[in-house]
């Protein structure tokens, strides 16, 4: 047991330390002087860019080898120093992550766990009403297929303008204050809704189908066949194949993480809701590198941190995984 | 009389047609006897045993009826037949190795299973620790997943389990095909010490292993292209056989005494018929050495001994 | 013709717990001779078939065809030569064919492969006289899917395969456990045919009375351990350690009832006897009999028998 | 693959879900191919009378704020969907095929090596990797952007790939083909990729409508193209220039709709394929 969870700890470790150096790397892959690609970028915003220059240059260090540039790069990081911002001049682009992360998670922690439930449950519920099969499956194909950004303002525009129930931007209203209060949670989650309905209903049409598909399977499995053999009521037979197929939709979970992220960031920029999503877009449209590089190591690290956690979860939920890792 | 069934037909609705896996099938089984049905693949022995305890599409029943303690069975009402199932009549199946949940403990699988029927798991809890006992299978064994467990113990525990209700009728399909030459033997002298027990009163013992029914079955019944070849006591089954099919399947068997020096075997030229639109009459006809025009009609049963009923046209039995 | 000397193969499941899938194995099949290896599933059996076809790597050990070690050849050129010499039949024949390509591929694969300068006539002949030699009418099978014919017909073509290499070695691995009781029969005297034509075999499987009904030699295995081995009358007349004898028990028969069985004299090598289950390190050979060899315990010295 | 009987044909003819799915393609390649003919209008030219005109009779689908005409840019921009999602399935499919079979059919320390990358790969979320890519490229065109989108987005095919070649490498006539000498690369491309043809088809097209939605991604966070016209692109301009608000939904709805109905008739296709391929999930 201990020996599978540190080659895992090694597994992500190993994935976080190529994910930082990807990071590291691609800059300088580019063609041409990276400072001086990020110098012309910079010109256009009417900093003065001498002073910028000479940070960058002492920053990254440029005249030293690369791999001593690289140690440079490992040790700003481990400090929780990821550089300056550009378009938010004085603010470092540590403090701006930091600040966006909450917003990001608020939005969607809830959506990916509640999609997951409920779209397990209907797809179960589609594997037993041919009904429900036959009509509702097909939605489930168009909502999977829904780009996030689309349904975002699909329901901004019909909800939010046209219909005004719904503000469509910012997390809360800009005359108030992040507070405690009740009614700052409430005008808070006034916000929330359509930027988390986006992201809810897409995710849903995936589980839901993937939840069918896979119920089939274990309905039709050989312990299924043996419990209706002895006349156990459906009732059993169906819990028995919903708790087994819920186990590799687990797995699936901990993929599905890295793919939400696209769906995010693109929902926050339509609702200018102040995630990690909407730093990344504004600092691409602003070229501020570092930004994107620390908006970037922060999806990385909650996506590796998640699929850790569920990697080691997922040991103590499924026994055979258990017994094949200890060995008979 | 324990089990009675006649004309019993049950076919695969397909595409092109339905297969005619099994028609019309008469045999009865004794109190506390033990009947072996062989034959070979496609012959109708496994949708026999499948059919009795669960029609499910796209399997049909066809005609005929069966008695179960002179109570007839509602066959093709599925709800109804549950009362019957697991209390009157058990399957040990086929897949047994992987017929119980795999993420759920022994223990647990069959308190579920009690509750889902609606039997008190404190009443039942104490025999199915000693059946476990009988089967020589240690107690723990309830705490442990079915992924823990050889296959010889998964098989025990199966056999366990089905038999918790005591049926009169035992089902076994094919239990011991899957399984090494030791924990054969083991399985199939449990399932006569199921019998001599009165854990069960009567079993269908289904297999394409002739010596295993030699060695465990009171009378053999052989199915040819899903209809019944002979039936009789397993002595004059083997060694005096009536029907040319059986001769020639009992022939086919190399066993510990030959050599291919000393007695070259003779095998049974042909394949049997396909059963979408079976021949006419006897289905051996094809095959058969002995063939006579009167072959293209349904032979009649005929007694040849006590108990001993053989499906042919042959004058010289 | 076949020499195996010390074949062991270690599969390490995960880093503690090593399998060891063949110990210490030895045996040879001389011309026109069928050794069969007998034992139940997780013996080792079918491992040492394959790593006689090359398919497997042994661990340790050597395979000597004809004086040559095949362990240590490299070469394609040499495999190809080897396999000219011996080939292999498998146990499921539906999966031993190509589902998608029509059953004769084989043949033209071989045609390529073995015999690229060979005009395609002439090799259609010795294509039909090899189907006709097995029993097969090339009408009914060329062209056909593996779908639409029956085990034994699949398993007839495979040796017609080996017959058109001219193979003097074949591995037949289970080969009839999933063929039905009559059409069975007709592949085992497909087989004692061609020993008489000198052809000769190794042929795995866990039912003893095929192994005694075709093979002049035994050889059961336990574990991996080769528990015993010698001429097939003798072994099984009168087998001496533990394991073949609850072997010989356990096999259901057409003559006698279980609870009849004569009862056996006691093993007369009792206590040196190689017990797969506790002993450790591997079992040395001794000869008990005129071909008659059971595994014994090498760490007894002087012990004599 | 040869069809061996027609019980595949049959099924497939039937199968509800193959039969929208190709008709939602089929209409989409037909306005690919024919729509540049009805196309009055390049994408950025200066078109309509005024500007944000709904849908009338010149502009049949409406302008832009900068009167540039929507039907062309619609037709241009479907052109250009289709092709970045064709050539990233394409090279996402061919990575994910290729390391899958070698890892898969070779086995021993260069399976590991390979799994242990595409697992790494597979966990960092590819829209992250795509974005650092492409917003370090100077210049992106559909073409670049179809590279990089496949090279991301090939791990998980890489992984499924890998396990089935393991489960065909176990069959006999594997072994049947390395007794007559034939060569691994030959092994690989005769015996085990014709058996994966039916499942190689359905990745390349769940690969095809994945390829769209990141593109889509990817334009509208304002790493699109830099020249030419994409949907994803047209309601990036949209957005900009607060069609919500102001509420220019022909501005919007038509290019979202085409690429939900693109992404989902490919979706449908896949799900027909793997119902006709195992008959279980078939609606009972």
């Amino acid at each position: 047991m201990k020996k599978y969870i540190s080659r895992k700890i090694f597994m992500y470790l190993l994935t976080f330390f190529v994910a930082i150096s990807i990071n590291w790397l691609i800059p300088r892959m580019m063609p041409g002087d990276p400072i001086l690609n990020l110098i012309s970028k910079l010109s256009r915003q009417a900093t003065n860019n001498a002073r910028l220059y000479a940070e960058l240059n002492q920053k990254f260090g440029m005249d030293k080898p690369l791999f001593s540039q690289y140690l440079l790069y490992l040790k700003n990081l481990t400090q929780g120093d990821l550089g300056q911002s550009i378009i938010f001049y004085p603010k470092t682009v540590a403090a701006i992550v930091s600040k966006a992360l909450p917003y990001s998670l608020t939005l969607t922690i809830p959506a990916i766990l509640l999609s997951f439930l409920v779209g397990n449950y209907l797809g179960a519920l589609a594997a037993r009403k041919k009904m429900l099969d036959n009509t509702v499956l097909p939605f489930w194909y168009v909502l999977t297929a829904t780009p996030y950004l689309w349904l975002s303002m699909l329901l901004a525009w019909l909800l939010g303008s046209k219909l005004n129930l719904f503000p469509i931007s910012g997390a809360y209203s800009f005359s108030r204050l992040p507070s405690a209060t009740l009614s700052f949670v409430l005008d808070y989650l006034h916000h929330w809704v359509l930027p988390f309905a986006s992201i809810f209903f897409v995710q849903l049409g995936g589980w839901a189908i993937g939840m069918r598909n896979l119920i089939i399977y274990e309905l039709d499995a050989d312990y299924s066949k043996y419990l209706r053999a002895l006349g156990a009521p459906d009732k059993l037979v169906r819990r028995y194949a919903y708790r087994n197929a819920r186990l590799p939709q687990i797995t699936g979970l901990a993929v599905q993480l890295g793919v939400v992220v696209v769906g995010a960031i693109t929902t926050e920029v339509v609702f200018g809701y102040p995630g990690i999503g909407l730093i990344l877009a504004q600092a691409i449209l602003g070229q501020d590198y570092f930004v994107v590089q620390g908006a970037f190591l922060m999806v990385v690290l909650c996506v590796l941190g998640a699929n850790f956690f569920i990697d080691i979860a997922y040991i103590f939920i499924d026994p055979r995984v258990r017994h094949s890792m200890i060995g008979d | 009389m324990s089990v009675e069934v006649e004309n019993l037909k049950f076919y695969y609705r397909t595409r092109k047609g339905s297969v005619k896996a099994l028609d019309d099938v008469s045999f009865s089984i004794a109190d506390g006897e033990i009947l072996g049905i062989a034959g070979e693949s496609g012959c109708g022995k496994s949708t026999l045993s499948n059919g009795l305890i669960h029609v499910c599409p796209p399997m049909e029943l066809a005609g005929g009826s069966v008695r179960l303690d002179g109570k007839n069975l509602p066959l093709d009402k599925p709800d109804e037949m549950n009362t019957y199932r697991f209390r009157n009549l058990s399957i040990i199946p086929q897949y047994a190795l992987n017929a119980m949940n795999p993420t759920v403990k022994i223990g647990r699988y069959v308190q579920d299973l009690m509750q889902s029927r609606g039997i008190d798991y404190s009443a039942i809890e104490k025999l199915f620790a000693d059946r476990l006992r009988f089967v020589r299978l240690p107690e723990g064994i309830q705490k442990r997943y079915p992924i823990e467990l050889s296959g010889g113990m998964k098989q025990r525990v199966v056999m366990v389990i089905s038999t918790l209700l005591n049926p009169s009728l035992l089902l076994c399909d094919e239990i011991t095909s899957a399984l090494d030459v030791s924990t054969q033997k083991v399985v199939s002298a449990l399932v006569a010490a199921f019998r001599d027990e009165k854990i069960v009163k009567s079993v269908s013992f289904v297999t394409h292993d002739v010596p295993v029914l030699y060695q465990i079955a009171d009378r053999i019944l052989i199915m040819y292209a899903g209809q019944v070849a002979e039936a009789g006591p397993t002595e004059e089954i083997i060694h005096a056989a009536k029907h040319p099919y059986t001769q020639a399947l009992v022939a086919a068997m190399p066993e510990m005494a030959s050599t291919y020096r000393q007695k070259k075997h003779a095998s049974i030229p042909g394949k049997p018929p396909a059963l979408l639109d079976p021949p006419e009459g006897c289905r051996f006809k094809e095959r058969c050495p002995y063939r006579m025009p009167c072959c293209d009609e349904r032979p009649q049963k005929r007694l040849v001994g006590n108990g001993h009923e053989v499906y042919c046209w042959k004058e010289d039995l | 013709m076949l020499q195996v000397e010390g074949l062991s193969k270690t599969y390490n499941k995960s880093s503690r717990a090593r399998v060891r899938a063949v110990n210490n194995v030895s045996f040879s099949v001389e011309k026109g001779q069928i050794v069969s290896l007998i034992g139940e599933s997780g013996s080792g059996k079918s491992t040492i078939g394959n790593m006689v076809l090359q398919l497997t790597k042994p661990s340790s050990g050597r395979i000597l065809f004809g004086n040559q070690d095949i362990t240590r050849q490299r070469s394609r050129s040499s495999l190809k030569e080897y396999y000219r010499k011996v080939q292999g039949v498998f146990q499921d024949p539906f999966s031993t064919f190509n589902p998608i390509f029509r059953v004769d591929r084989v043949f033209a694969i071989l045609h390529r492969e073995f015999f690229p300068n060979e005009a395609a006539e002439a090799w259609q002949q010795r294509v039909e006289a090899a189907l006709l030699s097995v029993g097969l009418t090339p009408a009914a099978v060329c062209g056909a899917y593996c779908h639409q014919l029956s085990g034994g017909q699949l398993q007839r073509i495979l040796i017609a395969r080996a017959l058109l290499l001219e193979a003097e070695l074949l591995v037949a691995d289970e080969i009839i456990s999933m063929l039905d009781a009559s059409t069975r029969i007709d592949v085992l005297n497909l087989l004692g045919e061609m020993r008489e034509r000198g052809l000769s075999m190794m042929f795995v499987t866990h039912d003893l009375s095929l192994g005694y009904y075709i093979s002049d030699r035994v050889i059961i295995l336990y574990k991996g351990v080769m528990v015993e081995s010698g001429n097939t009358q003798t072994v099984f007349s009168d087998p001496q350690h533990p394991y073949s004898r609850s072997l010989l028990e356990a096999v259901p028969r057409l003559d006698v009832r279980w609870d009849e069985l004569p009862p056996r004299p006691a093993s007369r090598h009792e206590a040196a006897m190689f017990n797969p289950d506790c002993d450790k390190g591997s079992p040395r050979m001794e000869q008990i009999g005129e071909d008659h060899w059971i595994a014994v315990r090498d760490c007894l010295p002087g012990t004599e028998l | 693959m040869r069809l061996k009987d027609n019980d595949i044909l049959h099924y497939a003819l039937r199968n509800r879900k193959l039969r929208i799915g190709l008709a939602i393609i089929a209409f989409f390649m037909l306005v690919m191919l024919a729509g540049p003919l009805f196309a009055r209008w390049e994408a950025r030219e200066r078109a309509g009378l005024y500007p944000s005109a709904p849908p009338n009779s010149t502009n049949w689908m409406g302008t832009t704020k900068m009167k540039e005409d929507i039907f062309s840019q619609f037709i241009f921009g479907t052109q250009s969907t289709f092709l970045i999602g064709f050539l990233a399935g394409c090279i996402g499919t061919t990575i994910g095929l290729s390391i899958g079979f070698f890892a898969g059919y070779v086995g021993g320390w260069f399976d590991e090596l390979l799994m242990m990358l595409t697992n790494i790969l597979l966990v960092i979320p590819s829209i992250a990797l795509l974005i650092i890519l492409a917003a370090y490229l100077p210049y992106r065109g559909v073409q670049i952007q179809s590279v990089i989108i496949g090279c991301t987005a090939w791990p998980w095919v890489a992984r499924a790939v890998r396990s089935q070649t393991l489960s065909l490498k176990q069959r006999g006539f594997v072994s049947l083909a390395r007794i007559s000498g034939v060569s691994p690369l030959r092994i690989i491309f005769e015996d085990i990729a014709p058996n994966m043809l039916s499942y190689v088809v359905m990745v390349f097209i769940l690969q095809f409508g994945g390829a769209i939605l990141y593109a889509v991604a990817l334009d509208f966070i304002g790493l699109g193209p830099t020249r030419g016209i994409s949907l994803g692109l047209m309601m990036q301009e949209a957005f900009q220039n607060n069609a919500l608000q102001v509420g220019y939904w022909w501005w919007f709805i038509p290019s979202g709709l085409s690429i939900t109905l693109i992404v989902s008739g490919l979706f449908f296709l896949n799900t027909g394929l793997d119902e006709v391929f195992n008959p279980k999930l078939r609606d009972q």
